[in-house]
């Protein structure tokens, strides 16, 4: 049980977490933190990779800087997301996908 | 030696605060009364700690980033206490009143 | 003193963990984001102790980051999603 | 910090971490939801820094607390969800959060996966070096001292070019659905006022440190970026708006420089040294200094922009 399993166990849990979340909600705005949530996941499972292969004084830079360009993407397709969202919102009333709403 | 245990010192009390801060979040009455555990308690208890810090770290870079930073704890501590505080007056919470 | 640090990391972790209940709990909108404030505070103490047990400079960087931007949230939550009145009727 | 104890705190961190993204995603409050991933965020900072990864602890502290709460919050209220103030099992306006029928079944499935995953991770083969070592023999030809941000603008410099065209693309994005909502705002009052007037120039201040730092040290333009971003939401909450004059031109400028001036170098490259992004030898590191000097004020108003949820531009130009 080190520390890399322990991470890289959270990170599967967290991606897995938010798939169902993902999946279950109709709300987009959870949606949205869904997918966040999984991306939180991933990263953390590179990290901990980054981490652990080879000798533990120094982490993997390569993938360190691809989890940094990660986040910044995630940020801005977050806010696209959020955007859209609200379009929806104002057009239609609603805040969840319509192919739901005739269940 | 002496330093080493007025800093275990410092930062003993330092976790202590910390602790009452969590304490009054979790047990105070009401919102204007939980602020003080934002603003005096765990302030204090970083205050503290960072005594503490500062002391075992035996330089003075350290010593003065380690202080810039607790200023902006307590700069955004205080300001966010102000603005919530304000903001919970002007929708009629009424604080707790034994 | 390292396992004093590893200690105090601990400690300072509980008490952010129970702040969870407060988030939870609420009952308003301000104790929530209270919470969350407190736990700003608690993750830069976590770190500038880290930084001295780790001996990692950086990491007092990543502290000083976080103090900065403390208040960033919290404004939004009294500027935007706290109105001073509501617009639609509310339950309070 | 002894090894019992540093498993301790990393199952109580990760535990923590995934407890916190539950309650996040299973709150029948958006607003506890929102909050609790901001937490989250807080959270993961430290996780970063056990896995001995201070860069990206950096860039999540920027951009978690600086930027995601704030855009979260701000989209929240302008979904009109009110923020109740007393508490009952179910305290949310529209409705408690609405489940599939067959949400047992993807349950199932759900935790079917993590079996899988967890199996494979406790079986991974993790002797391999990694990239560290190519990495660290190369480092000298970088024109920076510090690893990742050799990677970031050297080695691998076109993932950070093409990570500054899907910021602006996402700009784009939300720039051609409308333009941005004004709303009228109650008056700052005087802490806020000269809270942000405080923190304006420390921002710039850190951002710019954050910057010189990243050659030797964690630190670096997306770092500094999302400082200087979150230092532009401040001033926005405070009531501070872009004049008018600057929405054209000047806007515009600020958003493409960065990218405009990497794309610039990248093809002085090819010319010089006939391959794409191999700067050469002696000026790597002033070049690297000045795509990251651009890249950082692009980055921060980009994600500025981004907050602004639209064109800022009025819809007639005044002239």
């Amino acid at each position: 049980m080190n520390s890399f399993f322990i991470y890289s166990l959270t990170g599967a849990g967290l991606f897995v977490l938010g798939l169902y979340a993902l999946i279950v909600h109709a709300h987009l705005l959870r949606k949205i933190l869904a997918i966040n949530v999984m991306s939180s996941g991933v990263f953390l499972l590179l990290v901990a990779l980054a981490r652990h292969s080879g000798e533990p004084a120094a982490a993997d830079p390569v993938l360190q800087a691809m989890v940094i360009t990660g986040i910044v993407v995630a940020v801005s397709a977050t806010a696209l997301a959020l955007v859209l969202m609200l379009k929806l919102h104002s057009a239609t009333g609603q805040t969840q996908l319509h192919d739901d709403s005739g269940e | 030696m002496l330093t080493d245990y007025l800093a275990l010192l410092l930062l003993i009390v330092g976790g202590f605060f910390f602790f009452a801060g969590t304490v009054g979040l979790l047990r105070f009455p009401d919102v204007y009364t939980r602020l003080h555990a934002l603003t005096k308690a765990d302030n204090l208890g970083l205050g503290f700690i960072m005594a503490g810090l500062a002391i075992q770290s035996g330089s003075w870079l350290v010593a003065g980033k380690l202080l810039v930073i607790w200023l902006l704890v307590m700069l955004a501590g205080a300001s966010v206490a102000h603005l919530i505080a304000r903001r919970a007056l002007q929708r009629d919470i009424t604080p707790w009143q034994r | 003193m390292a396992l004093f640090y590893g200690f105090l990391l601990i400690f300072l972790l509980l008490n952010l963990l129970a702040g969870l209940w407060r988030i939870m709990r609420g009952p308003t909108g301000a104790d929530r984001m209270l919470a969350a404030q407190l736990f700003g505070t608690t993750t830069v103490a976590m770190l500038v102790v880290m930084a001295q047990l780790q001996e990692q400079a950086s990491l007092r960087n990543v502290a000083l980051v976080i103090a900065l931007l403390a208040a960033v949230t919290a404004v939004a939550f009294v500027r935007r999603a706290w109105p001073e009145k509501e617009t639609s009727a509310d339950a309070d | 910090m002894a090894t019992l104890m540093s498993v301790l705190f990393d199952g109580l961190l990760g535990l923590g971490l995934v407890w916190f993204a539950w309650q996040a995603l299973s709150s029948d409050n958006l607003f506890r939801a929102i909050v609790l991933f901001v937490a989250f965020g807080l959270m993961l900072a430290l996780v970063w820094v056990r896995l001995a990864a201070p860069d990206i602890a950096l860039a999540e502290a920027a951009i978690g607390a600086g930027v995601t709460g704030a855009l979260l919050l701000a989209a929240m209220a302008r979904l009109n969800v009110v923020i109740h103030e007393q508490a009952t099992g179910n305290n949310e306006t529209s409705s408690p959060p609405r489940r599939r029928p067959a949400s047992g079944l993807v349950a199932l499935l759900a935790a079917g996966l993590f079996i899988a995953l967890a199996y494979t991770l406790y079986h991974l083969p993790l002797d391999t070096p990694g990239l560290r070592q190519a990495v660290s023999e190369q480092l000298a030809n970088s024109g920076v001292s510090h690893p990742v941000t050799a990677v970031l603008l050297n080695f691998r410099g076109y993932d950070t070019l093409l990570e500054l065209l899907v910021l602006l693309l996402a700009l784009l994005g939300v720039w051609s659905l409308g333009q941005c909502h004004s709303q009228a705002e109650a008056a700052t009052g005087a802490v806020l006022d000269v809270l942000s007037r405080l923190l304006a120039p420390v921002l710039v201040l850190v951002a710019s440190y954050l910057l010189w730092l990243g050659a030797s040290a964690p630190g670096g333009a997306f770092q500094a970026g999302a400082v200087l971003a979150a230092g532009g939401i401040l001033l926005l909450l405070s009531g501070w708006r872009l004049p008018a004059r600057f929405t054209r031109w000047p806007l515009r400028l600020l958003l493409a420089v960065g990218p405009l001036l990497f794309l610039c170098l990248a093809l002085i490259s090819l010319l010089l040294e006939g391959r794409l992004l191999r700067y050469p030898l002696a000026q790597a590191g002033g070049w690297i200094l000045l795509i990251e000097a651009t890249a950082t004020l692009s980055i921060g108003a980009i994600l500025v922009a981004l907050f602004m949820g639209g064109n800022p531009e009025p819809g007639q130009p005044d002239e």
